[in-house]
């Protein structure tokens, strides 16, 4: 058994670590690259060996709980709960790999001792949010991350990436004023209350219905700037302007899903579906996450810039999560969950690749892609089974999503959802088939510029590491029924919430 | 009844000194009028209080004096400050369309339109 | 153990070996030269008949081979592979694609054929359509594109609704054994028809038939021999596993399936006698086939209790329509004309699909007959039955004028005669393994009277001097109903595009506001400093304040 | 007189003698005598809180002389509060004070001993106890300012000071002019008059406008930019630090102190000049083309922001805005001294200079991030807890306009402090060589970053300060 005092001091730590290493970092300055590297790799492990362990231990029935009070009455608590750990190790593991492929992607541009330590920086806070035991400490990391992500977001200095800056900036800090507001009225309705599966406020339904209707609302509306609930999205496109790990994290791991990941706070552990329910809000949200799906898509059919596509795709594909929240019972639930992993991994592969093409081709729109199948076969390869799969096509991971989200939805008698989620499927199949078969079917174009050179070690990690998530793409696909697949990982936290 | 009359000479003298501190351009008289306004008060902060009860009150007696020390310490101090100013930039004026406080010091001119074009 | 590995071969090894075909050399040729030989592994599972269960996997995914699915295993197994020989030698361009292609969607049939839950079965069927897509756009021609893009849209479409319908059992029942469904879940009518109609697409019903006309003459010759012979049975497949016979409600559509049956039937007969390509005409051909098909199948719901009788008749049927249809793509490469034999060996097929009597076509027929008897349905239908056989008749006259005079490969494919005998010969051999009554001598004159009908037909047309077709031609072109379907999509699309943009209008840029702002600050700012308005500021705002105290 | 009162004298001699002491000293010592006196008086501060934590205040009345005669000390929480802000701003000023008026210099000579004048001022204005001691405080704060202002031998810096003098010293007259009618009133000049009935709105409304000149709230601000932007850059944050802020301090005293139930009206309207200083100042700060403008503005802002405790008046509320209070005056002290710095090495503060100055001072950079993170108040820093508290307490009173208008406070900070950030690291022009003198020792930097990360860290900690500010003030709970 794990000494209390271990319970108390693991969560922090699991933040922390990549705090230390951004000091590390920024301390040491540009030149030190050697280190930087072996700084990078070495946090990531030990971060991503501390989740297991905690993951072990809250399997074995550990409850995680560190506790610091801010102010009185307003505690900063970070605990360890299944939920927790799924977006933690999905984080942890999605850095690990991403560091590696960063430190290929940057070799030669400059500034890498800011990348890298606002990368960490930007992961420690994504830990924070995944760890975070109130919606206090929820939301401190939650603009924490807004304040990291930014460096990353205007990391080029070129005037469009200090355009995009500025209007992440404009949706991100409005959303967390919208999110600051409703945590005042919040704490003063219910104070300083733990995340409780099956929320905590019903007692307060029938004396504050409204209230607590307008703070759910506007709870969901900061936590959707981040998410990218149209009409919230404005600034996901734009973004993309950012280095390719960036732009990969920010839509595989840390901005986006910080969002979902808040929504699914709210309304499983703060609020409870039923009383969501109850309060009518049920409704608005699903037709919210519907919405966005399909306009999503649609916008993404219209974008001819390949990480601008996947930008909207991402906008289409998070809000499944909402959706399968919101539609709740036990299938929806572990649909919309396990989105989150997955789709993590198929977006994050997806940008790795676009990356690649983009490094060493100077490939950014679609119409450059043709042939690429020959040039490079390992990275189409890993491109297009993720493409696959974010079309939900069996047996890649999209299609377990998309299994248990149709299914759920039929479950709790919503036909509507499942034509929401097919008619998402098609669009998806539409903007991104044709991106397959320019890859491998049709004849190489000429390209507008001349290839890149690089070591032959950065090619290798850059392709490695886009292959080894397209890898995971297919075997959580496969093995989804495995005793330790997120599916059945995620089946258990949602029978704790719609049992 | 002359305490009245006390108080509308004061608040009169008062209102000319504010006047003239405000609206004349030279420093110098800006500082007379400074002046003319402090004898205002203190003959204010006499009469004022004395009206209350018969005596004579100690205490705005020390105020005033005080209050005098205090002038006269402003005003050298502010003569002082002038003759530099007027050494500076050859009158002793400060209107702000004359002094270039907008402008990056060592980048006159130009700093104001490029600094608008730097976050473009 | 045993079992699992025999039921995952014929699905992993096509898999592995289009894994192969990526490295340059030695795998590569291997792979090609393995590639063909690849569908007699379906052979194994059907012989041991043995289950696996493998929990781990995909949702629970369960393998092995049963009844319903034997016939279309052998179909499988002998006819995707001669066609498999043929391809080793007749396909030459694109080799890498066409196999990949080719053996992703023998994986998939594979899957299709041996899973017994839901989730598995879907599986194996989406990969089948997709792979198929592989096969159809080979050639890359726009023409090729074209029937690419329709199938896709068609496929996916009606993929998406058999997911819909079959997500619907699952939200009731979870992903459970295909062998239960019948019995598990009573569905509301509307998911029944989505699986339906979605397997449809498959099936080439009319209306849904629209992608086969196209598809067809653009795949290279054995792609299209599979694509008419084996792929489209796996629409059948999936009725006959998502809708089984027996399942309540279900008999009550079979009329309607019935009458969609006869319709198709003579629909892709008389679209087939307007069209002048050889493929195309066949592809109609299956399509009316694919429709007597659908008749077995409408019996076969309604008389649910008579299933063990029916079922090895439904796989005559398969088998024979298969094979022979294959036979006559192949045919397609041989140039069939150029000599009595060739001749020959075009003639049986055709006469076969024709019914003609004692050939495997007069077995299919008296299957169909006795499912419609079992079913109880009126005489009037097997009269009308007659007369497809006489449409087809006709229909296959016309593809052999058009075929003879057909130029392509000058020497016949050894493949191709293999596949003549097979389809001779496998539904009988089916027959009598199954003792099936065959009603030899009850059948012959049914079978006889459509065909000389026909033959006088003929002759009629040709002592008239006339082509077969008459003058009056109306001009359909292939794949009749899609090309206005094409352009209600053109406009949709444009439509939608038009939406986006409104849905994406970009920021306002803020930065004239900003300079004007700038300039507007700095003015104030320069006007309040000066020390006269200052002051005024200073006294005014202490008596707005002293104001404010008296208001009350 | 407990002998935590005397510890008072220390507070306001340490520093005056040590300003007579730098007169007498030759020019090169002076510097010495100033450390000492500047290090010499925060260490009394240790025990003082101590007692003030003990019982609400420390009070102590000249040889007996009873006021209103006689001269009374009161030392309360939210001065202890300021005197720490005013502590620590002038050690971490200290280098950068060492370099800039280094002896061989001209201007060099009267400074060391104004900043211990400045420092006097401000310490009696925060101990003062009777209105017209305050008013002499603040007189002596404003004539030094004016002075340190000067030191800096430019015009714009000459021009900026005598503005600065002549409108304090018209505030100062008004608020003197509220003195006499409050004494001819209640016959005391005692801040806190117990039981007195409600204060001659006159008397009142003089008073609060003199302060609000001094304090520079909008739209009484215009001395404040150029004096601020003007002024050495060690001096500059020494007032930012604190001089406007004792003024701000006063100001509170006389509305819940002195004037115990001041009209509620008068409060809300008062509100609503503090935001509308915080919007305009805000704005105006994003608009600035100077670096040091920006922050100048920026103070003008948060002076607004601070203003609404008025309108919120509540125990809780005047915790928040001490606190706030507290992060912000070491937030600006540090930016200053960054800002200082960067002048020194680009010779100009013009922000088109700025593109990749992160490079060449990584330290400075990242001090004004840090600094901008108290500002726009985004947790965990002190400006979080500051606005945190503020927040609650107008949930509580149910005041929803300034609940929503606390909350776009922080936006609005966000948008100068960000555009101060973009143009810094991430402008393109960022490889844009520019002549560069020399940089300032280390020291100074590290102070600066130092102040900056205790604005920060005193967020994720604030109990000992909250517990101070928890007596509140007499007049607050309504």
């Amino acid at each position: 058994m794990i000494s209390p005092w271990t319970t108390q001091i693991l969560p922090p730590a699991v933040v922390l670590v990549s705090t230390l290493a951004a000091i590390v970092i920024f301390v040491a300055g540009e030149a030190r690259q050697r280190l930087r590297i072996w700084v990078n790799l070495t946090a990531a492990l030990l971060k991503l060996l501390l989740v297991v362990w905690i993951g072990l231990e809250v399997l074995a029935g550990t409850t995680f709980m560190f506790r610091f009070e801010l102010l009185p009455g307003l505690e900063l608590i970070l605990h360890a709960d299944a939920l927790s750990i799924l977006f933690a190790s999905l984080s942890a593991v999605l850095w690990l790999v991403t560091t590696v492929y960063a430190i290929a992607y940057l070799e030669h541009s400059p500034n890498r001792a800011r990348f890298f330590g606002f990368f960490s920086l930007c992961v420690s806070a994504t830990m924070g949010i995944a760890m975070a035991g109130n919606l206090l400490t929820l939301f401190l990391f939650y603009e924490l991350l807004t304040l990291t992500t930014w460096p990353l977001v205007v990391h080029n200095g070129t005037p469009e990436a200090l355009a995009a800056g500025r209007s992440y900036l404009r949706y991100t800090l409005t959303g967390g004023v919208v999110l600051l507001t409703a945590l005042v009225w919040l704490y003063g309705l219910a104070g300083n209350a733990v995340f409780t599966p099956g929320g905590f406020l019903a007692p307060l339904a029938a004396a504050h219905g409204d209230a607590l209707t307008l703070i759910f609302v506007m709870l969901v509306a900061g936590f959707g700037v981040k998410a990218g609930l149209i009409p919230l999205h404005g600034w996901l496109p734009k973004a993309m302007v950012a280095p390719a790990p960036v732009s990969a994290l920010l839509h595989a791991v840390a901005v986006v899903k910080a969002g979902a990941f808040g929504i699914i706070r709210t309304v499983e552990d703060v609020y409870g579906l039923e009383l969501v329910a109850e309060l009518g809000m049920r409704l608005p949200l699903i037709t919210v996450a519907s919405w966005t799906i399909v306009i999503g898509s649609l916008l993404a059919l219209r974008e001819h810039h390949l990480k601008r596509r996947l930008a909207y795709s991402t906008v289409s594909q998070v809000s499944y999560i909402v959706l399968g929240i919101a539609v709740g019972g036990l299938l929806a639930t572990s649909g919309g969950m396990v989105h989150l992993v997955h789709q993590g991994l198929m977006k994050i592969t997806l940008f790795f690749c676009a990356g690649i093409f983009g490094l060493l081709l100077g490939v950014k729109r679609i119409d450059q892609l043709d042939g690429l199948g020959r040039r490079m076969p390992w990275v189409s390869g890993a491109f297009t089974v993720a493409a696959l799969g974010m079309i939900g096509l069996p047996p890649l991971v999209g299609f377990i999503s998309k299994w248990y989200l149709a299914s759920g939805a039929l479950a709790a008698g919503m036909p509507l959802v499942l034509a929401v989620l097919i008619t998402s499927a098609l669009l998806n199949a539409a903007y991104f088939l044709p991106l397959v078969r320019r890859l491998w079917l049709n004849p190489p174009g000429t390209l507008v510029e001349a290839p890149i050179e690089i070591g032959r070690l950065p090619r290798l990690a850059l392709m490695s590491s886009a292959v080894a998530t397209a890898a995971l793409v297919v075997v959580l696909g496969v093995l989804a029924a495995h005793p330790l697949s997120p599916l059945n990982w995620v089946v258990k936290i949602a029978q704790g919430y719609a049992p | 009844m002359t305490s009245a009359v006390f108080v509308l000479v004061a608040a009169a003298i008062f209102g000319l000194g504010v006047h003239g501190l405000l609206v004349s351009a030279h420093i110098m008289r800006k500082l007379l009028a400074l002046n003319l306004m402090l004898s205002a008060l203190f003959l204010l902060l006499i009469v004022v209080p004395a009206t209350i009860d018969g005596r004579p009150d100690p205490v705005p007696q020390a105020l005033v004096l005080t209050g005098i020390v205090i002038a006269v310490s402003t005003t050298a101090f502010a003569l002082a400050l002038m003759v530099r100013l007027f050494r500076k930039q050859g009158h002793a004026s400060i209107h702000p369309d004359i002094d270039p406080r907008l402008l990056g010091r060592k980048a006159p001119s130009k700093a104001n339109k490029t600094a608008q074009g730097d976050d473009r | 153990m045993s079992a699992l590995v025999i039921n995952l071969l014929p699905v992993l090894t096509p898999l592995i070996v289009a894994a192969l075909l990526a490295f340059r050399g030695r795998p590569r040729a291997f792979a090609i030269s393995a590639a063909p030989w690849m569908p007699l592994l379906l052979a194994l599972p059907l012989l041991m008949g043995s289950r696996a269960e493998l929990t781990i996997v995909l949702l629970d995914l369960r393998l092995g081979a049963d009844a319903v699915a034997a016939p279309l295993s052998v179909l499988c197994a002998v006819a995707w592979g001669l066609a498999g020989w043929f391809a080793a030698n007749r396909v030459e361009k694109d080799r890498i694609l066409f196999w990949s292609g080719w053996l992703v969607s023998l994986a998939g049939i594979s899957l299709a054929l041996l899973a017994q839950d839901i989730a598995g079965f879907y599986s194996g069927y989406a990969m089948l359509s997709l792979a198929s897509w592989l096969l159809i756009i080979h050639a890359r021609t726009d023409e090729a594109w074209r029937a690419g893009r329709i199938y896709l849209v068609l496929a996916l479409a009606g993929e998406m609704a058999a997911f819909a319908g079959l997500i619907a059992i699952v939200a009731a029942v979870g992903n459970i054994a295909l062998g239960e469904l019948a019995t598990a879940v009573q569905l509301e009518p509307a998911w029944r028809w989505l699986i339906l109609a979605g397997f449809a697409v498959k099936m080439g019903v009319v209306p849904l038939h629209v992608w086969l006309p196209l598809a067809h003459p653009v795949a290279p010759i054995p792609a299209s021999a599979i694509l008419s012979g084996v792929i489209v049975k796996a629409g059948l497949l999936g009725w006959l596993r998502l809708v089984p016979p027996g399942s309540e409600g279900a008999a009550a559509i079979g009329p309607i399936l019935l009458v969609l049956g006869i319709v198709t039937a003579f629909a892709g007969v008389l679209i087939g006698l307007t069209q002048q390509r050889v493929k195309v005409v066949l592809a109609y051909s299956t399509i009316s086939q694919m429709g007597l098909v659908l008749m077995a199948y409408a019996a076969l719901l309604m008389a649910p209790d008579r299933a063990a009788v029916l079922l090895p008749w439904l796989g005559v049927m398969a088998l024979h329509h298969g094979l022979n249809k294959a036979s006559l793509f192949l045919a397609c490469g041989c140039a069939p004309g150029r000599s009595r034999l060739r001749g020959l060996l075009v003639a049986l097929p055709a006469l076969a699909i024709s019914a003609a009597p004692l050939t495997t076509g007069m077995l299919a027929k008296t299957g169909l007959k006795t499912a419609l008897a079992e079913a109880g349905v009126a005489h009037g239908w097997t009269l009308a039955l007659s007369l497809t056989s006489t449409a087809t008749a006709l229909l296959l006259w016309h593809f052999w004028r058009l075929v003879r005079s057909d130029s392509g490969y000058k020497t016949a494919h050894p493949a191709w005669v293999a596949m003549v005998l097979a389809g001779l010969v496998v539904p009988w051999i089916w027959v009598l393994v199954h003792g099936l009554d065959p009603h030899l001598l009850s059948g012959l004159w049914p079978a006889t009277w459509p065909l000389a009908l026909a033959a006088a037909i003929v002759v009629a047309s040709v002592w008239l001097k006339r082509g077969l077709a008459p003058r009056w031609r109306p001009g359909l072109p292939a794949g009749d109903l899609v090309v206005w379907l094409e352009g209600a999509a053109r406009l949709a699309g444009k439509g939608l595009t038009r939406l986006a943009r409104a849905g994406a209008a970009p920021l306002p840029n803020l930065y004239p506001v900003h300079v004007r702002m700038t300039r507007t600050l700095l003015w104030m700012e320069r006007k309040i400093t000066a020390l006269p308005v200052a002051g005024f500021l200073i006294l005014g705002l202490g008596g707005l304040l002293w104001l404010v105290t008296r208001v009350s | 007189m407990t002998p935590a009162a005397q510890l008072l004298i220390g507070l306001v001699f340490v520093p005056l003698s040590t300003a007579l002491v730098a007169v007498l000293l030759p020019p090169r010592r002076r510097r010495w005598a100033v450390v000492l006196g500047g290090l010499a008086w925060p260490c009394l501060l240790v025990p003082l809180s101590m007692a003030v934590a003990r019982e609400q205040s420390v009070v102590m009345v000249f040889g007996g002389w009873a006021p209103p005669l006689g001269i009374g000390w009161r030392l309360d929480a939210l001065g202890l509060v300021v005197l720490w802000v005013h502590a620590l701003a002038g050690i971490a000023a200290l280098p950068s004070a060492w370099r800039r008026f280094d002896p061989d210099l001209p201007e060099s000579g009267p400074f060391w001993s104004l900043w211990m004048i400045l420092a006097t001022g401000v310490n009696l204005a925060l101990l003062a106890a009777d209105l017209f001691n305050l008013y002499v405080a603040l007189e002596l704060t404003t004539l030094a300012a004016v002075a340190l202002i000067a030191t800096d031998d430019g015009i714009a810096a000459l021009a900026a000071a005598m503005r600065y003098l002549l409108l304090a010293v018209l505030g100062s007259l008004m608020y003197v002019l509220g003195v006499g009618l409050v004494y001819a009133q209640t016959g005391s000049l005692a801040m806190h008059q117990p039981g007195i009935e409600a204060l001659n709105n006159v008397a009142l409304v003089l008073m609060l406008t003199g302060l609000m000149v001094k304090a520079a709230i909008f739209p009484l601000h215009v001395w404040l930019p150029h004096a601020y932007s003007n002024a050495p850059g060690p001096v500059a944050a020494i007032m930012a630090a604190v001089v406007g802020k004792a003024a701000l301090v006063a100001f509170w005293r006389i509305w819940f102190e002195t004037a115990e139930a001041p009209p509620a009206q008068l409060a809300d309207f008062l509100g609503l000049i503090g935001a509308a200083a915080l919007v305009y100042g805000a704005i105006a700060a994003y608009l600035q083309p100077r670096l040091k403008m920006v922050i100048a503005y920026s103070s003008i802002s948060h002076f607004g922001f601070l203003l609404l405790l008025l309108p919120l008046a509540s125990q809780q509320a005047f915790q928040g805005a001490g606190f706030h209070l507290l992060a912000h005056g070491l937030a600006k002290a540090a930016m200053f001294l960054a800002a200082a710095n960067i002048v020194v090495v680009l010779g100009s503060d013009s922000i088109r200079h700025l593109p990749g100055l992160d490079k060449r001072m990584p330290l400075e950079a990242f001090t004004l991030a840090l600094a901008g993170v108290t500002l726009i108040g985004l947790p965990p820093s002190g400006g979080f807890t500051g606005k945190w508290m503020l927040l609650s307490a107008a949930w509580e009173t149910g005041g929803w306009f300034w609940l929503v208008l606390i909350v776009l406070s922080g936006l609005m900070s966000a948008a100068y402090v960000f555009r101060i950030l973009a143009l810094t690291c991430f402008h393109p022009a960022r490889r844009a060589v520019h002549h560069l003198h020399p940089r300032p020792p280390k020291i100074t930097s590290l102070a600066a970053l130092t102040l900056a990360l205790l604005a920060v860290v005193i967020g994720l900690y604030p109990h000992p300060v909250l517990d101070l500010l928890g007596a509140g003030m007499p007049g607050m709970v309504r």
